[in-house]
């Protein structure tokens, strides 16, 4: 890692990354109806300006040497309290600049995106607001110079995901979607938070320079409990086991959101904390191992959820889930795999966020209808749609030389590369997570856009007859300029290891991979499971129509994968279970207990007050009568002194 | 006889208005036992002077009588006022202050 | 008897820390008498006679300050106990009035036996210990300062003004505050009502709903009492006619009175011709 | 111990009982004399001939009224207090006979060669003594009052009481610059001091007070309102009879004797002859007793020429002559007295020159006159609406109004005959006549 310059000439306008899109917010948030007019306009030229200004700025840090391209922007001290000391600085390097671009590169195609497919909301204005202010923070996540700046923008788009995943809130499953996606998110920001303060309690510091220098300074068992403290809150927010279900439910925000923020940018935020904190995983193999399980399990069982799933946008983000496990398992690599994960990360950006928007083109053209059963066909009707989506779903699947090709066979020769068991196993689960995903995406490409049309008899449930049509220029051209990604950026990337190159600044050189198989091996063998799986799809789901009710009795292992394989009730079963035990017997203690020790004291105390009022009786001639008591009683003690 | 019969004769009286106090109802005779009390006070200090051969017994009486003189006008304008509002002068109807 | 004794210093001069006989007879006398003032005071059930009994007592000891050798003491005790202080009982007694008999129900349960023991006990109480206390003492007497440096007003003058000059500077404050006090006390609803004017006198005499003078009590009565009051032509009962200050339900009496002897309690007076009821 | 006293101490009984005895028939005598007298006076003053029937030139009246009022049927009301209503008139007697025994009518004499003064007893307190007994003198006042169960007497016996108390206290502070300037509270003393001067000119403001609070005291015109016939029929004593009456009627008049003795002794020098020495042939022996009684006469007089001269005052006026009149005077005159006494000691003991006394105190006059005239005249407010008064508070006509000269109808007439006659009388007045 290099130590960061004070950032200068045009990086010292980097402040405008944040109050763009911030001002966007503030304006449409605080400008209310006047501003419905041409707000979503705003909104997308806010994006636009950050994604222009971001562009410049990457390439005038192109232009420079490598020691030379990271920089911080010292704007104010943020949380200046005695010992902590938190300036709110930004941190413009190569990883930085990395994410700035996918976020407002993105953004601003789904911004504009966005302008076709809400072109019916009532609230579009607001809708860009939140855009904005997601956007916002997002950038605050990746430019902060530390974790409690991380922490900021880690809170702000966990807001943001949460008012748009909410946006159909008169939706119930809209509603509590929000709200699961809001408390599971909470559950790994515990872990953050956490981290946090063990990194402040024992280094005195949370700035990532200062920390990354003297994390050496700490006991491996320190390393190792921030290191799954950190993963901890990654999982929460990148949907990673055991805290993947919220992803899934949030897809009832609408689809732009979808893409946006819980395929391509929001969910890689855990990817960017592990990748972002490579000094501290660097130190412990252990926190890294944990990692890699994480990462390899959650592939898997995305993978096979997403075989299971009818509605649309399930799919695809369980698909999502499953391509994040792919990144965090190359994070969890270490030296080895940084540079893939955050290569896949791009990647699958471009071409997740593709295929959600092609998703969402086709539910825009079918009535918001999200079942895959009731669509078919689609492909003459969507051309545009088609071939973007078809182009994505190659890059997914590794078609050669498509974007997946590079970076996901990439993370499959990484994990092979391991020395030992570690290798044949995380390889193993990578290429088995391959096949899947070949064959859920063929599922899903043979019932959407192929076969036979099945809506043809049908009727949505608003009772309209669905009348397919390509989606507006605004939504198609977005999907293409995200098509030319899917297909060319894994090649740009890979090719001379630019982007290693360019990243190693922040994440260190890529290690060479010396593992039980070599690089072509696996490559060819990648190619083979895939194509496997699509010969399965076809064979299962292209040759023969399809009933557009979904087959009941089916077998344990999709019964188990329709129900999320059992992860919502393992979580019930796991934590909400003895949660409510636990808050049961607490009230139980709190009511009982608590309240009757002090219940109980005040009934005495005023049971015992009630009693002695009674001597109040008013009559001043009973009180007299005390008094003459109590003067005997003086009297008697003062003879009995005198004369005893 | 000694002196001390007039101290034995204060202590009854003293007593004697002690029961008064208390067993009387009326404001204006709660008072006068209160005014009984104090002359046998009184009366035990002017012995105590003569006991002692000083004067400063019957400086105290004097003062007595003083403060007497005051407690008494301004503890019948009180009971006159309580009167006025309530037309009793029983200490009893005086009892809004209790429980 | 005791007048003369103490007309005569110069007896007691010899026997000064001795009690004589005169001195003896005196207290027995005037003892008792306190007692029974005492006691006469407990037991009225009239509040003027309890007062008039508290008047003995008070003399009693008065007299019995003299032959203490303390006459000054003994006449202020007369002037303003008895002057004074019993005077300004009686005048509020009077004005009281109504109430000055107590109930002889105790509402207080067990207040009366409670105040008798306690009374006994404490009465027993300080008289065994002035008993066991006082056996012995042998009284110094008051003979010098009685009769050297102008004697005993002269020294209870200079101790006034010289070791007591503070308490006594003191009481004058007291003095002031309390006759302040009562003022403000008693004057409090007075000061509300503002006097009538001569003029407005006049006006309501003349121009008034009853043209010339109020009638006066007794006018066409059967007795010629302040008590009875007038009686308007038709024989019923003229209101105006009866005093606040005689008699204070007179008024409130009234409208028994006329309901009574009417036998209806409605039946039309002379005034109904004037359109009141 | 005072020379009186000594002379008293040694009193056989037998004396004390003949001394008892006739101060007892000196005051019955004096009231009965009074009676008569006051009577004659006062119809002399009425220019009418008064008791002239019973005895020589009446004189006797007196004594056949009062044997018939013993004889009179004993009237007691239903609603009196039973005990009580016996025992006013008693209270109200007994003190005023007693207030005598302090009162030294007479020097140094001897009777049956038994070398006494003329007084009872000599007590270091005795002024303190008539103090006590008109004090307890109320007593009988007001209980005969509230005894009577009846509205009239205990209006009268309040009146009587708050009457009685409030010029006490005058009398009190008039008496103390007295005591101070004789320095003893023993009667014997205090005339034993006046042989230097008589105190009436020497304290001429504590004399005016006492004798106008004398009166108060006793309830006489013109400050006669417990009994005032107009108001009250006949005062406390209106439901009494026959000899209780008699009792009232005996207490009045010898509290007026003994007042009137005690302003002899206090102020007129008690049974001195003016002018001449103490050891002159006026002065020895029973002459003192002559003196004694002309003094004590003249006062009585005063009383008979007020009650002949003055009217009654009305409650209130009353009590503030003695409230916010008497008592101030009476504390500032005393005051005064008190430092005047200091300023003569030390300019006797030589630490004051007389005239650095004197000439602070023509400063202090002149201040004080100084700030008197720059003091601004109370200016008067104008009621607008005032009727014209010329004193009295009732509603009389202005001296200044002009009376239309004919009725105004007649006028009305002659107006509407005559125009441009303005009339005499401004409108103004009218309307203020018309509203009255």
């Amino acid at each position: 890692m290099t130590e960061p310059v004070a950032a200068s000439g045009i990086a010292g306008l980097a402040w405008l990354l944040l109050a763009l899109p911030a001002l966007g917010a503030a304006v449409l948030l605080l400008g209310g109806k006047r501003t419905d007019r041409w707000g979503h306009l705003l909104g997308c030229a806010t994006v636009i300006a950050t994604f222009v200004y971001g562009a410049a700025l990457f390439f005038t840090t192109l232009g420079q040497s490598p020691e030379a391209r990271t920089s911080e922007l010292h704007l104010f001290d943020w949380v200046p309290v005695n010992a902590l000391t938190v300036e709110f600085a930004l941190r413009l390097d190569p990883l930085s600049l990395t994410f700035v671009l996918l976020i407002t590169g993105v953004g601003s195609l789904i911004h504009i995106y966005s302008i076709g497919y809400m072109a019916h909301e009532a609230g579009r204005r607001r809708f860009f607001a939140y855009l904005n202010l997601f956007v916002a923070a997002m950038l605050l996540l990746v430019l902060g110079n530390g974790f409690v700046t991380l922490y900021f923008g880690w809170e702000g788009v966990g807001l943001a995901s949460y008012l748009l995943i909410g946006w159909y809130q008169h939706k119930p499953e809209a509603a509590s979607a929000a709200k699961k996606a809001f408390l599971m998110n909470r559950v790994g920001d515990l872990g953050l938070a956490i981290a946090i303060f063990i990194m402040f309690k024992e280094l005195g510091t949370t700035q990532y320079t200062e920390v990354f220098a003297r994390v050496g300074e700490l006991s491996s068992a320190e390393v190792l409990a921030i290191t799954l403290l950190l993963l901890l809150g990654a999982c929460g927010k990148s949907g990673q086991f055991p805290l993947q279900a919220w992803l899934p439910d949030a897809m009832a925000g609408p689809t732009p959101v979808s893409a946006l923020i819980h395929a391509a940018t929001m969910v890689t935020a855990g990817v960017y904390l592990i990748a972002r904190s490579n000094p501290i995983y660097n130190l412990s193999a252990d926190g890294r191992l944990v990692v890699m399980i994480i990462g390899a399990f959650t592939l898997l069982i995305g993978c096979v959820i997403g075989c299971a799933y009818d509605d649309f946008k399930k799919v695809l983000a369980y698909s999502t889930v499953s391509q994040i496990g792919y990144m965090i398992l190359a994070v969890g690599l270490g030296p080895l795999g940084y540079a893939l994960g955050i290569m896949h990360l791009l990647t699958h950006g471009f071409f997740k966020a593709g295929l959600f928007l092609g998703a969402g083109s086709v539910m825009h053209g079918m009535n918001d209808e999200g079942n895959i059963r009731r669509m078919g066909g689609l492909a003459k009707l969507m051309p545009i749609t088609f071939v973007t989506w078809t182009l994505g779903y190659l890059a997914l699947i590794g078609f050669p030389f498509l974007s997946g090709y590079f970076s996901k066979d990439a993370i499959i020769a990484a994990a092979f590369s391991q020395e030992g068991w570690r290798g044949w196993v995380f390889g193993g689960v990578a290429a088995l997570g391959a096949a899947i995903t070949a064959f859920y995406m063929t599922r899903l490409l043979l019932l959407v856009f192929l076969g036979q049309p099945r809506w043809k008899e049908l009727k949505s449930e608003d009772g309209r007859e669905y009348h397919p049509h390509e989606s507006p220029l605004s939504m198609t051209v977005p999907m293409i300029v995200l098509a030319f990604g899917s297909v060319g950026a894994g090649f740009f990337f890979s090719s001379g290891d630019n982007l290693a190159g360019w990243l190693a600044p922040s994440l260190g050189e890529l290690q060479e991979q010396h593992g039980v198989l070599g690089h072509t091996a696996v490559n060819f063998l990648t190619l083979g499971l895939s194509a496997l799986g699509v010969l399965v799809a076809w064979l299962l789901f292209g040759r023969k129509p399809q009933p557009v009710r979904r087959p009941e009795r089916v077998s344990f292992p999709v019964r188990a994968a329709r129900a999320d394989l059992y992860g919502n009730a393992l979580n019930e079963a796991l934590f909400a279970r003895p949660g409510t035990w636990l808050t049961r017997a607490l009230v139980f203690v709190d009511n009982k207990g608590v309240d009757g020790l002090v219940n109980g004291t005040a009934a005495l105390l005023g049971g015992s007050s009630g009693r002695l009022r009674r001597l109040q009786t008013g009559f001043v001639r009973s009180y007299a009568l005390s008094m003459l008591l109590g003067a005997i009683c003086v009297l008697g003690a003062l003879l009995m002194v005198r004369f005893s | 006889m000694t002196p001390t019969y007039y101290l034995l004769l204060s202590a009854l009286l003293f007593s004697l208005g002690a029961v008064g106090v208390l067993v009387r109802r009326n404001a204006i005779v709660v008072f006068m036992c209160v005014e009984l009390m104090l002359n046998a006070v009184n009366l035990s200090l002017v012995t105590f002077a003569r006991i002692n051969g000083e004067l400063d017994g019957q400086v105290m009486a004097f003062f007595v009588m003083v403060v007497a003189a005051a407690e008494v006008v301004v503890g019948l304008a009180i009971i006159m006022a309580i009167f006025k509002t309530r037309r009793s002068a029983s200490v009893d109807d005086s009892n809004l202050l209790k429980y | 008897m005791s007048l003369t004794l103490l007309a005569q210093p110069g007896i007691t001069q010899q026997v000064a820390d001795t009690v004589t006989t005169g001195e003896a007879v005196a207290f027995w006398v005037l003892g008792p008498l306190a007692l029974a003032g005492a006691l006469g005071m407990l037991f009225a059930r009239n509040a003027v006679h309890s007062a008039l009994w508290l008047v003995l007592t008070m003399l009693s000891l008065g007299v019995l300050y003299m032959v203490q050798q303390a006459p000054f003491l003994g006449f202020v005790q007369i002037i303003v106990y008895t002057g004074a202080i019993m005077m300004l009982f009686l005048f509020v007694l009077m004005l009281v009035g109504r109430d000055s008999s107590d109930s002889v129900v105790e509402v207080l349960r067990g207040q009366r036996f409670a105040a008798t023991v306690l009374g006994i006990g404490f009465a027993g109480l300080v008289v065994g210990a002035l008993g066991r206390a006082l056996t012995d003492v042998t009284p110094v007497g008051l003979v010098t300062p009685n009769t050297t440096n102008g004697g005993n007003v002269a020294n209870i003058g200079q101790l006034l003004f010289t070791d007591y000059l503070f308490p006594f500077e003191l009481t004058s404050a007291l003095l002031i505050t309390a006759a302040i006090g009562a003022m403000v006390l008693a004057f409090a609803s007075r000061a509300k009502q503002t006097r009538k004017t001569q003029r407005e006198l006049v006006e309501e005499r003349f121009r008034g709903e009853r043209p010339g003078s109020l009638p006066g009590p007794g006018v066409f009565a059967t007795a010629n009492s302040v008590a009875t009051p007038a009686l308007l032509p038709d024989g019923s009962v003229a209101r105006e006619s009866l005093s606040e200050i005689v008699e204070p339900t007179a008024k409130e009496r009234l409208d028994d009175d006329v309901a009574e002897v009417s036998g209806t309690g409605h039946r039309p007076d002379a005034r109904a011709l004037k359109g009141e009821s | 111990m005072s020379k009186t006293a000594e002379l008293l101490a040694d009193d056989p009984l037998w004396l004390i009982i003949v001394k008892v005895v006739g101060i007892f028939a000196f005051l019955v005598v004096m009231t009965l004399f009074m009676i008569n007298w006051e009577r004659k006076v006062v119809a002399r003053m009425q220019q009418r001939p008064g008791p002239n029937r019973v005895g020589p030139g009446g004189w006797l009246q007196s004594l056949a009224d009062g044997l018939k009022l013993a004889f009179k049927e004993d009237i007691r009301p239903v609603l009196a207090d039973k005990w009580v209503y016996f025992l006013a008139p008693v209270i109200s007697c007994v003190p005023a006979f007693l207030a005598f025994a302090v009162i030294p009518i007479g020097g140094e004499v001897s009777i049956f060669g038994e070398r006494t003064a003329l007084q009872l007893v000599d007590l270091p307190v005795g002024v303190l003594v008539v103090l006590a007994c008109s004090s307890v003198g109320v007593y009988g006042i007001v209980l005969s009052g509230w005894a009577s169960g009846s509205p009239y007497p205990l209006l009268g016996a309040l009146r009587s009481a708050a009457q009685v108390i409030s010029y006490e206290i005058a009398m009190g502070l008039s008496i103390v610059a007295v005591v101070m300037n004789s320095a003893s509270l023993s009667t014997a003393d205090i005339v034993e001091a006046q042989a230097g001067g008589w105190y009436f000119y020497l304290l001429p403001v504590s004399f005016a007070i006492y004798v106008i609070s004398m009166v108060g005291e006793t309830n006489r015109a013109p400050f006669d309102l417990p009994e005032a016939e107009s108001e009250l029929v006949g005062g406390f004593h209106t439901e009494y009879s026959s000899l209780k009456f008699a009792l009232f009627f005996l207490a009045e008049y010898i509290n007026m004797v003994t007042v009137s003795a005690l302003a002899t002794t206090l102020f007129l020098g008690g049974w001195r002859f003016p002018f001449v020495g103490d050891d002159h042939l006026l002065n020895s022996g029973w002459f003192g007793l002559l003196w004694f009684v002309l003094k004590t006469l003249a006062f009585l007089f005063l009383f008979i020429w007020l009650r002949g001269t003055l009217p009654r005052l009305r409650y209130d006026q009353f009590m503030r002559l003695g409230w916010k009149f008497l008592v101030p005077i009476a504390l500032v005159w005393f005051v005064a007295v008190a430092f005047a006494r200091y300023v003569r000691q030390e300019i006797e003991a030589g630490g004051l020159a007389t005239g650095t006394v004197l000439a602070v105190f023509g400063a202090v006059l002149a201040a004080v006159l100084l700030i008197a005239f720059l003091l601004p005249d109370r200016r008067e407010e104008r009621d607008p609406n005032a009727v014209p008064v010329t004193g009295g508070g009732f509603p009389v006509p202005p001296l200044d109004l002009a009376v239309p000269k004919a009725p105004p109808r007649r006028r009305d007439v002659e107006v509407a005959r005559l125009p441009k006659e303005p009339a005499a009388v401004t409108t103004g007045k009218e309307a203020g006549d018309g509203d009255a």
